[in-house]
């Protein structure tokens, strides 16, 4: 980063970074039109367009059925049929020999796979290219944009195979579940054809920006094609928050009376109270699970490398993955917060049904998922200290995070529902343990993740100054600075987590918002205070990459898997919550699928998926190397990384 | 090294405080108030039994 | 052909084999057991593990996917194992909503077994002893052909009974406290309007022995029962009707004759509306509360039924109950302990009347029926109102007068 | 040994944890340092595992359900493997010895290997066969603790919905409905002929309680009533702060309405054996307990929007 900050600001960076603010702006252009402000005025707009009809009509004409907006409450002339009532039979829900629900769940699963990742590596792509744009160094900058290029290529093929999937799922909706389709096409009419556009409008997006690659290399062109890229990911996240809007409708649904009557604002329909905290979560999860695949890529084609330069080039490009993956993992549980509170205040009960009740067991899975993820990241910091000389001062530090991190992992996944036979339940005389059952309560699990949280970055700052020594002048004191930010953090989660006990839930639910804040507080104080004291430093030795042993590859493996695996995990909690409605207390599921499985068969399906998923990917990635054999490693790089890496000068 | 014990004790005291802070903050900005076991006089006590 | 060579390609061959089977053996357990069995599967995916770590030992080529694929389904095979480790359980979706609005529709099977749950709470219970449903009818009435009505009419036969008794002498000229359902109703013509008038009007006719002590036979015991607390609505008393006619292998008149019936002995706007339905899911049913407790006294005793088979001195309205003992329980209680009949434990008066209420049976007095006093009074009365029931009781002793009972 | 102190358990555990390793890190490096006696690495990691495993297994009291011991084991073993193989040195040495049983590379290893050649098949089949063994114990049974309520009920003919109904006798001194009412009344005398609105309720809640729930529920709400015994799981614990302080009053009333029978289908098979209430108490007595029942547990209804 820090050579960003350093030297004279030169046009080209000052264009950059006006470049950033563009692209930046462009990104937020989707949410900001979401926006609660924006949505009164469409809802002030249909309003006056319901008294003008009025007005002009007159009473001649039959009297509209006004309808009331079963989430917002507001009036609106009846548009659309009530909600079908369906019933077991082969009109409603036409059936092969076999669990339609099923067969829709691997449709849409795949689907929303290839989705998420053709989603996410344009962003990744964008960002990498503009690091190349603007990194001096020749060498490094063309590697970026090898880099760049390589993703967008595995996207390419990605791409249609995702068009593939979302034809198949629409089919098997339209057969499987007709009496449903037709009721939320009914709705959706209009935002499906945008859809449909923005899909095409990406797809030319994406042509342009691939084939034009090499025509618009140099000066102003090149900035024409990141601006492409720009667009690429505008229409993408659009297309994302559309289709965001049909899945939340079934879960909250807006914009129609309690007889499921359309009341002609398609906006209230598609702005419906978990949109946005849907949207924001899925993009967050977008970019992990994107990083995860690319990571996953990268060490297969790390393991499989002939020469050092291969193993040094595929070893850095899976840091760069894993660490865009991780930098977006961390705010990923902020966001899930938000989702699970918007739940709350939607329908109690249907976040008791999440957090307490019938799908409870799933978050004792998920926990066990975060569990993974978090310490596989760490694992795979220390292990890539490995990489540099200098790191044993800090490598005799590990013994102690692994203590930390296992301890916390302990807390968080007690469950708070034990499982045990009856005798164990008479030994314990309670369903509650009376030692470790207050382990199973909020307060201690929102202390537990966040201390992973901290000390995941503490191994990220380590990592940093591996083969560094500081030689600012208050280095004593930045050491001190540190120590003293760090272990207060540490002390101040574990006090509020504790305190959490002694105070009523309404008092104690706010807690975790300091809570997170001190976790912040130590990524970016800590992360600041420690690039100021590496200026400058006297490096140990440069960073070998490709010098690193196969465990840590295995563990990028294990953190893509373990990331498909939850991204259906969640999908599937996300799904399964409306229980036995299409949508949520407006169309009842009587099909003879109406019932929840057991977690087990989900967890079965869910493995099903990530691994049919990954089978898939292996030709994707096969049709992509096709094309690239002996093409990617250029000669005479041992050079230092810029951008991304911790930096030998 | 009278300073070096000096800057310890400055930068420990001000994370304290800083932290104190933003728990306060940040509660007060939701409307809570966290200090709530200490106004309220409840006893410390784990509550289960 | 160079031997070694040829040697190495049979082990890989053989190598090769294994792997597919193992494969298939993965296989065919996903097929058997992906509904019967879930719990199993993840060894399938175990069973690949073994398949593709094996298949990368021995093809170098491939090696690297393999043993990568291997690590993939482990780590998925791990998940999927713990989520199976745990207990299971299915989300059963909510029954669905019992819409009776419209009986029409049904069939006369379908509406005579509503009819039955109606009488007797579920289908097929008719034939239990004790059997009770929405319409409390068994409370006095009795269904089975060889049954004799103590407290009123057997029901057995009362299609083909109605018959003719509307056109008897004394149905015709009838003398009763209340002589047509209300005003303008006329009277019934047919037994299938008999039926519903006598439902909306036990007082219209009065079958002979059956009326309320002392009124000779002018005024009939039975509520009308679409009003409270029994309420039920036309509809479940054309399906109580129907399972009448139907039980007996007779055809049912349709639904809209019975319906006709009704409507000609309840005015307009003394007709229940069925009650709007299940609002949601896990609701256990409309309640009926016998009696909240704060009643005064001789309203509490009617709302707990306690008037309809006994006397309680000191109660107005109490005075004809005479399918249970006269409730002088202070006098009478001590000797029923001490009788050798008595199988209960009480020994004190208070806890007698508890006992009694609780389990009836524990002690018939002589000349009374076995069997006849309900036995879910213990599970339908709220603490408040057997407190209070109890405390009265205790206090009622022969020869003596009852205590003031608006005091208590 | 001392056993766990009342209100410090969660604290205490983690303390102890933290000394045992405290006193494993500097006992091997004092040996190792001072008395030159280096403990193998597989060494060590064994004793971690085996200290994790009697920590939990007779160091927790009462006993923790298998699972939960399960999950912690699978994580101290990964936790172990983290440690041992975050540095190429340390992992070396952890193979080591695994990998000479392996080659059988002295006498030694070879016996080794020999005896665990037959001792691993041996006790595979020994578990194997403990775990087909038919078993008298009863099975295992998953049960919901927060039933996911309905969006509204119907009790008594009215409807409440559950997000938005408030307790009618929860009221401050105006007759208003008042959240904090509670707080300020604590302490006051039920008893207190002259006492405002909100205590007299209190009051006639505690009488139905006891009239009606205390057999149960225990006359301290503590769910050790005469009869809670006869149950299976005993009835809720109403001072434990995972019940009532968990819940809305909605919520209570919905359970309190609509008993046992009333549960959600997901909660099958039904392990409550509440009576559904409304069948004995008028909505208003059903308000009137859980407000005793807060009151005397001194917790607040738990609220969403503050």
């Amino acid at each position: 980063m820090k050579r960003l900050f350093e030297g004279r600001m030169r046009n080209k960076q000052l264009l950059s970074w006006l470049a950033v603010g563009v692209l930046v702006g462009a990104l937020l252009l989707p949410l900001v039109i979401s926006i609660p402000l924006l949505a009164e005025e469409f809802e002030d707009a249909a309003l006056e367009q319901a008294a003008f009809a009025e007005e002009t009509l007159g009473e001649d004409v039959p009297a509209q059925e006004i309808g009331y907006d079963v989430h917002y409450g507001d009036e609106g002339i009846v548009q659309g049929p009530p909600a079908p009532v369906t019933s077991d039979n082969e009109n409603d829900y036409p059936r092969y020999n076999f669990e339609s629900r099923v067969i829709i769940w691997v449709a849409n699963q795949q689907h929303l796979y290839y989705g998420s990742f053709v989603l996410a590596v344009p962003i990744f792509v964008m960002i990498i290219e503009f690091i190349g744009m603007v990194t001096k160094d020749r060498a490094m900058a063309q590697k970026y944009d090898t880099l760049a290029y390589d993703f967008i290529k595995i996207s390419i093929t990605a791409y249609s195979i995702t068009a593939i999937l979302g034809g198949v799922l629409v089919f098997t909706f339209m057969i499987l579940y007709p009496a449903f389709w037709t009721y939320m096409t009914k709705i959706f009419h209009p935002a499906m054809h945008i859809y449909v556009l923005l899909f095409l409008a990406e797809s030319g997006t994406l042509y342009i920006y691939y084939y034009g690659w090499d025509a618009m290399r140099e000066g102003l062109l090149k900035w024409v094609h990141l601006s492409m890229a720009v667009f690429l990911n505008v229409f993408g996240t659009v297309l994302m928050m559309l289709a965001n809007s049909w899945a939340t409708f079934m879960m909250s649904p807006a914009g129609v009376d309690a007889e499921g009557q359309y009341l002609g604002n398609i906006w209230l329909a598609v702005h419906n109270h978990l949109w946005n905290p849907v949207n924001i979560h899925r993009i967050l999860g977008n970019m992990v699970f994107g990083g995860g695949i690319v990571a996953a890529y990268a060490a297969y084609r790390f393991l499989s490398a002939k020469n050092d330069e291969e193993r040094a080039h595929y070893d850095w490009m899976g840091y760069v993955a894993m660490f865009i993956a991780v930098a977006f993992l961390i705010p990923l549980p902020f966001a899930g917060y938000y989702l699970m509170r918007e739940v709350y205040a939607y329908r109690q009960q249907m976040g008791i049904t999440l957090m307490g009740g019938l799908l409870a067991w799933l978050f004792i899975i998920q926990a066990v998922l975060i569990g993974a993820l978090f310490l596989t990241t760490n694992y795979y910091l220390w292990q890539g200290m490995e990489r540099m000389r200098g790191a044993e001062r800090y490598q005799k530090y590990i013994k102690y995070m692994t203590f930390v991190l296992i301890v916390c992992f302990l807390v968080w996944l007690t469950p708070h529902t034990m499982v045990m036979t009856p005798t164990e339940l008479k030994e314990m005389g309670g369903q509650q343990h009376p030692v470790v059952g207050n382990y199973g309560v909020m307060s201690a699990k929102n202390g537990a993740v966040n201390i992973i949280i901290t000390t995941t970055v503490l191994s990220f700052l380590l990592y940093q100054r591996c083969n560094k020594i500081p030689t600012v002048p208050w280095a004593r004191y930045g050491n001190i600075a540190l120590w003293a930010l760090f272990s207060v953090a540490f002390v101040n989660i574990i006090w509020l987590a504790i305190y959490g006990y002694y105070i009523p839930a309404n008092v104690r639910v706010g807690l975790s918002v300091p809570q997170v804040v001190s976790t912040l507080s130590c990524l970016f104080i800590g992360m600041t205070i420690n690039l100021f004291m590496m200026r400058g430093a006297k490096p140990t030795g440069p960073v070998e990459w490709g010098k690193i042993s196969v465990r840590s590859q295995y563990a990028l493996f294990m953190l893509a898997t373990s990331f498909t695996w939850m991204m259906g995990l969640m999908g599937y909690i996300r799904s399964s919550v409306r229980l036995h409605w299409h949508v949520n207390e407006i169309m009842r599921d009587n099909s003879p699928w109406a019932f929840t499985h057991t977690i087990g068969f989900a967890a079965n399906m869910i493995s099903f998926n990530v691994l049919f998923f990954w089978v898939t990917l292996l030709f994707v990635f096969w049709l992509g190397s096709l094309g690239t054999k002996k093409a990617v490693v250029e000669k005479g790089r041992a050079a230092p990384v810029a951008a991304l890496a911790p930096s030998t000068n | 090294m009278a300073k070096d014990v000096m800057m310890t004790i400055v930068l420990f005291a001000a994370s304290i405080a800083y932290f104190t802070f933003i728990n306060w903050w940040l509660m007060d900005f939701q409307g809570l108030d966290y200090w709530y076991m200490f106004r309220s006089g409840a006893e410390l006590s784990s509550g289960g039994h | 052909m160079d031997f070694l060579k040829d040697k190495k390609l049979l082990f890989r061959l053989w190598i090769g084999l294994l792997a597919l089977g193992l494969v298939v053996l993965a296989i065919t357990n996903y097929r058997v057991n992906f509904y019967g069995n879930s719990r199993l599967l993840p060894v399938s995916l175990g069973i690949f593990v073994t398949a593709t770590f094996l298949l990368g030992i021995y093809f170098q080529k491939v090696r690297v996917v393999m043993h990568g694929a291997a690590f993939m389904i482990f780590v998925a095979a791990a998940f999927a194992g713990f989520s199976n480790w745990l207990p299971q359980t299915i989300g059963e979706p909510p029954p669905f909503e019992e819409k009776i609005a419209d009986i029409s529709t049904m069939s006369t099977q379908e509406l005579a077994d509503l009819g039955e749950k109606l009488i007797f709470g579920a289908v097929g219970a008719s034939t239990v002893k004790g059997s009770i449903g929405k319409g409390q009818c068994p409370l006095c009435h009795v269904f089975g052909s060889s049954e004799h009505g103590e407290r009123a009419p057997n029901m057995y036969g009362l299609p083909d009974r109605s018959e003719k008794i509307v056109k008897l002498d004394e149905y015709q000229n009838r003398d009763t406290v209340q002589t047509v359902a209300f005003d303008g109703s006329g009277i019934a013509e047919s037994g299938l309007e008999y039926m519903a008038e006598s439902h909306a009007c036990p007082n219209c006719y009065v079958s002979p022995g059956f009326g309320k002590g002392g009124t000779n036979d002018r005024e009939s015991p039975m509520p009308a029962i679409h009003k409270s607390p029994i309420n039920l609505t036309i509809d479940e008393m054309v399906a109580i009707d129907t399972w009448s006619y139907i039980r007996e292998g007779l055809e049912a008149p349709s639904v809209d004759e019975m319906r006709v019936a009704y409507e000609k002995f309840i005015p307009e706007d003394e007709r229940p509306q069925a009650s709007s339905g299940a609002d949601g899911e896990g609701e256990g049913g409309e309640s009926q509360l016998y009696a909240t407790g704060d009643e005064p006294l001789p309203k509490l005793f009617e709302k707990a039924q306690c008037t309809v088979c006994h006397v309680i001195p000191g109660i107005p309205d109490a005075d004809e109950g005479d399918f249970g003992p006269e409730l002088y329980v202070k006098t009478n209680a001590p000797k029923r302990m001490k009788d050798k009949n008595y199988t209960g434990s009480a020994s004190s008066v208070e806890a007698y009347i508890l006992e009694s209420i609780l389990d009836p049976n524990l002690y018939i007095v002589p000349d009374f029926d076995e069997d006849l006093m309900p036995e879910d009074f213990g599970t339908g009365l709220n603490a408040k109102t057997v407190f209070r029931i109890v405390n009265y009781l205790s206090q009622l002793e022969k020869g003596k007068d009852p205590p003031n009972h608006e005091e208590m | 040994m001392p056993g766990f102190i009342e209100g410090m358990m969660p604290v205490q555990l983690l303390a102890e944890i933290l000394l045992i390793i405290v006193i494993f890190v500097l006992g091997a490096m004092i040996l190792d340092k001072k008395m030159g006696i280096r403990i193998p690495m597989l060494l060590q990691a064994a004793l971690v595992f085996i200290a994790g495993w009697w920590y939990y297994k007779f160091r927790i009291e009462p006993p923790l359900p298998f699972s939960v011991r399960a999950i912690y084991q699978v994580m101290i073993a990964i936790g172990i493997f983290m440690w041992v193989s975050s540095a190429e040195k340390g992992w070396t040495e952890f193979k080591r010895p695994i990998l000479a049983v392996l080659d059988a590379k002295t006498p030694l290893t070879w016996w080794v290997r020999a005896v665990l050649l037959v001792v691993l098949p041996l006790s595979a089949s020994g578990m194997a066969y403990k775990n087909l063994l038919p078993s008298l114990g009863e099975p295992i049974e998953l049960r919901t603790v927060h039933p996911a309520p309905p969006a509204a009920v119907t009790v008594h003919g009215k409807k409440f919905p559950l997000q938005t109904s408030e307790s009618p006798v929860r009221v401050d001194e105006s007759g208003e409905y008042s959240n904090h009412i509670q707080d300020a009344h604590v302490m006051d005398n039920p008893f207190d002929p002259d006492s405002i609105q909100y205590m007299q309720n209190v009051k006639e809640g505690g009488d139905i309680f006891f009239q009606n729930c205390h057999f149960c529920h225990g006359d301290n709400l503590n769910g050790r009533g005469l009869y809670a015994y006869a149950f299976n799981p005993i009835p809720a614990n109403f001072t434990d702060p995972g019940t009532l302080a968990q819940l809305q009053e909605t919520f209570v009333f919905w359970r309190v309405a609509k008993g046992g029978p009333g549960l959600p289908r997901e909660g099958f098979p039904w392990a409550s054996a509440m009576p559904p209430w409304e069948q004995h108490l008028t909505t208003e007595e059903i308000w009137k307990v859980i407000l005793f029942e807060y009151w005397h547990t001194k917790y607040p209804p738990r609220t969403w929007d503050e």
